[in-house]
């Protein structure tokens, strides 16, 4: 790769920004990374247009940071087109990675979506029946608008991604690490996670952790926490366990428990119920009724086991007609 | 996906599945599977014929998998793992199909049999796909030997194992050897002496220079694992000692019974009536030499009530085995020592089963005793007498046979109490981590075929800890449990099954979830490395750990995800 | 012809899966609808196991362990026990119908109750028509 | 036959924006729209979810501002427990807002706003954007750029505990407080930043305000609007970010209204048009007249310089005396002069710095008591913080079991959708004329004209190369006729 500068794109589809965010926050690194590498497309940082994209050779770029979730049918056109031009794919942060806090949008539907976006909502417009529609005619011509989908997918759902750089937002440090590991020509194998590493964030957390039996679960703004000690052995919901580590504790070393943005660690299928199985089997009782209780104080667990990856999970989304 | 050779066997098992499933169909379909090299029906598989069938095609056509579809695992698992093995392969490359017991025995419907056969076969193939070979480990046997309890069982169990040049720890709770034996006068049937039969003991434990016996202690902790034990030992005494570390490979749990408090029953009168006693009170006077009421008299009438908290529904439903006899024994005790004494003895059935017991019901026949039935869950009322009757109590019994109310006097009454298990011994359950069954008795791997073993391996029961028996049954049992260990001894290593947990440190973050969970203990954390471990000679495969592992670090060996993953498709497909 | 449902078991090896056999050995007749995948215990029973088999076309999964009390290995069906409604509240937010996972306490000698349990299990889910899990994925990208 | 002008991708809020102008056939502007194409649908999937969630939820509604979305978020939850929330948790949410608003708004002057007029409106693209300025005024100055803006999320982090997507409040406070040894960190930090104010209003003057085509270009570009303005203030109607009430004046500085959070919904109204996800809000108690301007039009922005607008004053001394040197010199307050928004950031980093100087000096800064338990749920709560990029304002309800049971949001930059929509087309009609077709420069034009609202779907904006992606293409007869796009080095 010395002879020829990398080519490179960075493209958001459903996603907040946080992680192009990250890729700044490298700080002076973003200079070198200029310094490497063409950067072909990244709407957030540098010019570069669709067509140009469309103009390229297929596999011309040579890596692609693709971060968001596909929601509509914009980000799923881009999705196939990054794909074709790019060597290698990346699922970059948790959205395209599983897809990320969107995703929540899969337990519920499109309609009750934009019902509530544009109509049963206390400040639009009274009497107001309009819902954006992919066509809309005017009189001087006609106005499109991306396809709104029924529910969220990952990025692998739409298109073979090559790595997965999990986070939300990938922790900047990671980043530097991809790239470099990237520049190098330091290829892992094809379909792995990089970025973070195959064990858990209890790993590189702190606070001592000691034998587990949970008689009560608090929620967060119920119990002041001993900043000491593993949350979990305060019944404080901690998704750490489950979730690879790479963050840098980000969240239980500010006092509040992990949500598992990483994703699963290396040998599991599906984080929430790894969560769960393991979760409820440190639950302190014997009693039918009283474990009842106990689970009572868990409030909708399944967006504290899935808040990253509804769209990643075994069921994906709910069933609900 | 990895290439495999795999050869699949369908039994006929005569008719037994044949009749409802369509075997040459199922055969036909689990050909066309992908990595199936060869695929069979026989008439019965587990014949020799059909495992030389099976070990002939492994040399043949090199299968390094099998699948047997015909009966229950639970029924010929072993027996396949064992064919392959003759021809090479490694026992753990076999899967079962349960097409028998869970197929053509429940379901009349041929097609859907079929269909659910083909089913279970296909999961059998997918998940053999993903087995692996296990090896055995095996651990080296410590051949030294704790006993819990000095009397009878565990004097016996020592003196087997130290004459046998192996060390033993004996533990006795009290201050002196002999456990309940040491109290009584003679013995039934031959009416020869417990104390001959106890002093034999202790003085031959005392002269043994392999046995340390250690009085007035208990075991505080056992950690470790079979062949590989650690107990601590507490001896009480006069100064305050801590606790004795001794390194042992197998324990004998012989902690015995406790007699049952006649206080609990209240129209004996005992405890209010000075002339009614219990039968270990009774063998005071015995040893004493010296039969009278607490008045000092000589008693003219005596009565024996059996079954006193034993086969009742209120107190125990079971027999205590050893109080007929005891009570013949005391008739032939009272009528030597006082001949013209009335003896009367209250019953509900006559459990006379030992050798040499009937004869020695029919001499106390002889010697004219009167024997009075009375029905299971009624019991003989005693009442005192009136000044100027010429004895003390009266007992007012509904004799069964003649089915009149009879009353009959009484200057001593004698209850012969059963046997119930120890206060403490739910301690000891837990010390050595073994069951105890409603009764609080202990449990053993298998009532009749492995009647000393527990299902901790490594952990013995021996004499009426188990259940009540009698003196010979007590001996055999102890002698019994230490032949097992002294076998075990011999080998000198022991086995572990190859099927356990095991933690891949590469993927345990040390969040310690697991540490709990496992009901053998067989999960050490270590704090230099923050990593959990499963010490796999402890670990009985249940599997609680691996599915609690959030990290997915932990692998069940047999029971991987992938392995029971790829059944789950296979049922489905 | 009636819809014939698929149902997953997952049974202990000491208790429940015995007690299959006993039904076996007894000749007592059930409902063909039922796959057994044998586990040692309960407690090994990783709910992963049921979204798998629900995602993989099981229009039920039962779960079968030794009676409270009883376990093989002491205590593993208590865990079990504490991982069932917690898995229920989360299937119940997927949307996924009460009746198609159930936890059942079988010993080895209820070779009648298991029969009945797959018959009465077999009848609900009959009732209660097709699990729409299987393939949602390929579903959606069909009608976005 | 119609000619038609696709600018695509522009910028985005939760997707990209496009620009879609219709020219008649002798070329000029008949119509313009601006569209933003994506939704991801926050106020639904937030609903079953745990209200106290929120605040660790709604950051992913924009990974630039996810601090504002926190903030708003953490307030209408402290509201749903009735607002047990101690004065020590206010104060350290309000010192790591101070400190995200000098991050944001570095990032937007440097690398947007001072290619324009360091480099030049009309200067080669290609050198026209930070790099360009650094090599204009130095590497040194290029470096302290990036040091300051990382010492501002440095500070936020140590504050927080993380910058992008903080999880930090919680109702009855913030999760942990701040340690002596952690401010003595923070110091030297808010010295160099407030060394780096000064520098910036200073680079300001000499590079903008002696050069009189800028000036002559803030003051009298086609880039002002006649709608109202919208902004936070406190009790003295001087500029609050992280709370205080909404004040609305018009464009000729009378006050319309002044609002208390919870009564937004009687003054804000959204409206929504078909071929756009994003809405548009307006002045409801006014109604929706359509996109027109006017002293009595409904339509308002809020921008830095319209919370400045809405202000009599600053909240600090050497901000204070920014503010009146920046009306003196745009010509008195209200300023419509859109570019003057550029200005402003400079003034509101100034009060952002003078207030962390006073939470450094707060003896009580480092307390314990940033937070209780709280013992009751309300049930309702709305909160309202100033976003960079306008008033943010996120309204929940929860069930007894804080349960979440609806949510509404109206986002910064959708405050200033109406507006944009607006001043694009004022823009592309005074650029593009019958005969003379669009070119480089018109598109930088038309870009400039909102990048002055930094919308937040603009993080082009926070640009490196400080340019949009721009393409304009011509259609006649359905043939390309004229295609005209940005090169990019």
């Amino acid at each position: 790769m010395a002879d020829r500068k990398l080519q490179i794109a960075l493209y958001w589809a459903a996603a907040c920004g946080g992680c192009d965010v990250a890729v700044l926050d490298t700080d002076e690194f973003i200079l070198e990374v200029a310094k490497l590498a063409d950067i072909r497309l990244w709407p957030i940082a540098v010019d570069g247009k669709y067509k140009d994209v469309e103009n390229m050779a297929d596999g011309e770029l040579d890596l692609t940071l693709f971060n968001g979730a596909i929601r509509n049918s914009e980000n799923e056109h881009l999705a196939k087109l990054l794909r074709r031009k790019s060597k290698a794919l990346v699922a970059f942060g948790s959205c395209a990675h599983m897809g990320g806090i969107p995703g929540l949008a899969n337990l519920t539907n499109k309609e009750e979506i934009l019902t509530r976006a544009y109509l049963n909502n206390p400040s639009i417009e009274s009497g107001s029946q309009k819902i954006p529609q992919p066509e809309t005619l005017v009189e001087t011509g006609k106005l499109n608008l991306p396809q709104f989908y029924k529910r969220v997918y990952k990025l692998s759902d739409i298109v073979d991604v090559d790595y997965f750089v999990p986070g939300c937002p990938p922790a900047p440090h990671q980043v530097k690490a991809v790239l470099l590991a990237y520049v190098k020509g330091e290829l892992p194998e094809k379909g792995s996670v990089v970025g973070a590493s195959q064990l858990t964030v209890c790993d590189d957390c702190k606070r001592t952790k000691t034998e587990k039996k949970v008689k009560k679960f608090y929620r967060p703004y119920q119990i002041i926490q001993d900043p000491g000690k593993c949350l979990l052995e305060q019944g404080i919901l901690c998704l750490g366990p489950a979730t690879r580590s790479g963050c840098g504790v980000r969240c239980p070393d500010t006092g509040l428990g992990c949500r598992g943005c990483y994703g699963p660690a290396p040998n599991v299928i599906d984080q929430g119920s790894k969560f769960l199985s393991a979760l409820a089997a440190i639950i302190d009782s014997k009693n039918p009724d009283e474990i009842e209780k106990i689970i009572a104080d868990i409030p909708d667990f399944i967006s504290i086991a899935y808040r990253f990856g509804v769209p990643a999970s075994l069921l994906q989304r709910s069933m609900h007609k | 996906m990895k290439e495999c050779k795999i050869g699949v066997y369908i039994c006929n098992c005569g008719s037994n599945i044949a009749r409802v499933i369509d075997c040459e169909a199922v055969r036909e379909f689990v050909s066309h599977l992908p990595q199936v090299t060869i695929a069979r029906t026989y008439r019965y598989m587990c014949s020799n014929p059909g495992q030389e069938m099976i070990a002939q095609d492994i040399k043949e056509n090199g299968l390094d998998r099998v699948v047997v579809a015909a009966c229950s695992p639970r029924m010929h698992e072993r027996t396949f793992r064992n064919a392959i093995q003759t021809a090479g392969l490694n026992p753990y490359m076999l899967e079962m199909a349960n097409i028998r017991e869970q197929c053509s025995w429940v379901h009349k419907d041929a097609a859907a049999a079929t269909e659910k056969a083909k089913a279970l076969a296909r999961a059998a193939v997918l998940r053999v796909v993903n087995h692996e070979a296990l090896e055995r480990m095996s651990v080296d046997m410590c051949p030294q030997t704790l006993i819990i309890g000095g009397g009878m069982a565990g004097m016996t169990a020592a003196l087997e194992l130290a004459d046998a040049n192996q060390r033993v720890y004996l533990v006795e709770k009290k201050a002196l050897l002999g456990g309940n034996l040491g109290r009584v006068d003679l013995t039934a049937p031959y009416l020869d002496s417990a104390r001959d039969l106890i002093t034999e003991r202790i003085t031959r434990v005392r002269n043994n220079p392999n046995i340390t016996v250690m009085l007035d202690a208990q075991v505080k902790e056992l950690k470790g694992y079979v062949g590989n034990f650690t107990a601590a030992i507490q001896q009480n005494g006069g100064q305050q000692k801590e606790a004795v570390e001794v390194k042992i490979g197998n324990v004998v749990v012989c902690t015995g019974y406790q007699e049952f408090d006649a206080n609990r029953i209240t129209h004996y009168g005992y405890g209010k009536l000075p002339n009614v006693i219990t039968s270990f009170e009774f063998e005071l006077m015995l040893r004493a030499g010296r039969i009278q009421t607490k008045e000092g008299k000589i008693p003219q009438y005596v009565a024996i009530v059996h079954c006193v908290g034993s086969r009742s529904q209120e107190f125990h439903g079971y027999c205590s085995r050893v109080c007929c006899m005891t009570a013949l024994k005391y008739v032939h005790e009272i009528k030597s020592a006082i001949p013209k004494c009335y003896v009367s003895d209250l019953y509900i059935d006559m459990h006379a089963f030992g050798k040499g017991h009937e004869d020695f019901y029919r001499h106390t026949l002889d010697v004219k005793t009167m024997f009075l039935m009375y029905g299971k869950n009624e019991h003989p009322v005693v009442r005192r007498a009136d000044p100027g009757d010429d004895c003390e109590m009266f007992i007012e019994v509904d004799e069964k046979l003649s089915g009149e109310v009879i009353e009959i006097p009484a200057d001593l009454v004698i209850l012969m109490v059963g046997m119930e298990t120890r206060p403490d011994s739910v301690d000891v359950a837990r010390l050595v981590n073994i069951s105890q069954d409603k009764e609080g008795w202990f449990i053993e791997s298998h009532p009749k075929l492995d009647p000393v073993a527990t299902t901790t391996d490594g952990i013995y029961i021996a004499g009426t800890c188990a259940a009540p028996k009698d003196i010979p049954d007590t001996v055999a049992q102890a002698r019994a449990a230490s032949a097992r260990i002294l076998a075990r001894v011999a080998r000198g290593k022991i086995d572990v099954d190859a099927v356990f947990a095991e933690i891949d440190e590469n993927y345990c973050s040390g969040c310690r979830m697991c540490n709990e969970l496992c009901p053998y203990s067989a999960i050490e954390f270590d704090e230099k490395k923050k990593r959990s471990h499963v010490i796999s000679a402890l670990c009985k495969a249940c599997g609680a750990c691996v599915s609690s592992c959030p990290s997915g670090a932990i692998k069940g060996r047999h029971f991987t995800d992938r392995q029971i993953y790829s059944q789950i498709e296979g049922v489905l497909l | 012809m009636s819809f014939e449902p698929k149902i997953v078991g997952f049974l202990c090896n000491w208790c429940s899966y015995t007690g299959a056999d006993l039904a076996g050995t007894s000749r007592i007749q059930y409902m063909p609808n039922i796959r057994i995948i044998r586990v040692m215990c309960s407690a090994r029973i990783d709910p992963t196991f049921v979204m798998k088999a629900l995602v993989d076309g099981a229009d039920g999964v039962l779960i079968c362990g030794c009676h409270p009390g009883d376990c093989h290995y002491s205590e593993g069906n208590y865990k079990a026990m504490r991982r069932y409604p917690l898995l229920k509240k989360l299937l119940a937010d997927f949307g996924i119908e009460d009746e198609r996972v159930r936890l059942e306490w079988v010993s080895a000698s209820e070779g009648q109750r298991f029969a009945d349990l797959v018959n009465d299990m077999t009848e609900r889910i009959r009732a209660l028509g097709p699990s729409r899990i299987r393939g949602t994925l390929q579903i959606d990208k069909n009608e976005r | 036959m119609n000619k038609t002008i696709s600018i695509d991708p522009i910028t985005r809020l939760e997707g990209h924006g496009k620009i879609e102008i219709f020219l008649d056939d002798d070329g000029a502007v008949k119509d313009c729209y601006f569209q933003i194409p994506e939704l991801r649908g926050f106020e639904r999937f937030v609903v079953g979810r745990p209200i106290e969630e929120l605040p660790r939820i709604v950051t992913r509604i924009c990974g630039v501002c996810p601090a504002s979305h926190h903030m708003a978020s953490a307030k209408a939850v402290d509201g749903c427990f009735g607002n047990e929330v101690p004065q020590l948790a206010h104060k350290l949410r309000d010192m790591y807002y101070h400190a995200h608003y000098i991050h944001s708004h570095i990032a937007h002057f440097y690398a947007l706003a001072a290619p324009d007029f360091v480099c030049g409106p009309d200067a080669d693209p290609a050198i026209r954007n930070i790099l360009g300025v650094v090599a204009k005024v130095g590497l040194e100055i290029g470096g302290q750029v990036i040091r300051a803006r990382s010492m501002a999320q440095r500070i936020q982090q140590i504050l927080g505990g993380r910058f992008t997507h903080l999880v930090w409040c919680l109702p009855g406070g913030v999760s942990k407080g701040l340690k002596k040894e952690e401010l003595e960190e923070i110091k030297p930090m808010v010295k160099e930043l407030s060394k780096f104010a000064d520098f910036s209003l200073k680079l300001f003057h000499d590079v903008v305000l002696a050069n009189p085509t800028y000036v002559d270009l803030i003051l009298n570009g086609p880039y002002t609007l006649d709608v109202q303005y919208m902004g936070l203030v406190d009790e003295n109607n001087a500029p609050n970010f992280y709370d205080g009430q909404v004040r609305v004046v018009d464009f000729n500085g009378q006050e319309i209204c002044k609002y208390k959070p919870e009564q937004y919904a009687e003054f804000v109204a959204e409206h929504v048009e078909t071929w756009s996800y994003l809405k548009f809000p307006y002045l409801k108690k006014r109604g929706w007249k359509g996109f027109v301007e006017g002293i009595d039009s409904s339509i308002y922005c809020a921008t830095p310089l319209a919370r400045l607008n809405v202000s009599d004053r600053m909240a600090t001394p050497r901000a204070q005396q920014a503010y009146e040197e920046m009306f003196s010199t745009l010509g008195g307050k209200p300023c419509k002069a859109l570019m003057g928004n550029h200005w402003a950031r400079l003034v509101e980093i100034m009060q952002n710095v003078e207030m962390l100087e006073r939470y450094c000096a707060d003896p009580e800064i480092t307390g314990e008591k940033f937070r209780v338990v709280p013992q009751h749920i309300t049930g309702e709560g709305v909160g309202i913080v100033e976003a960079m990029r306008g008033t943010l304002t996120h309204h929940y309800t929860c069930d007894k079991n804080g349960i979440c049971t609806s949510a509404n949001l109206i986002v910064g930059t959708t405050n200033n959708n109406a507006p944009i929509h607006m001043v694009t087309k004022k823009v592309a009609q005074t650029l593009i004329k019958p005969g003379k077709d669009p070119d480089q420069g018109i598109l930088n034009m038309i870009e400039m004209a909102f990048r002055a609202f930094d919308p937040c779907y603009s993080c082009a904006t926070h640009s490196l190369p400080g340019q949009m992606p721009l393409e304009v293409t011509v259609y006649k007869g359905g043939q390309v006729h004229w295609y005209c796009k940005r090169q990019v080095e």
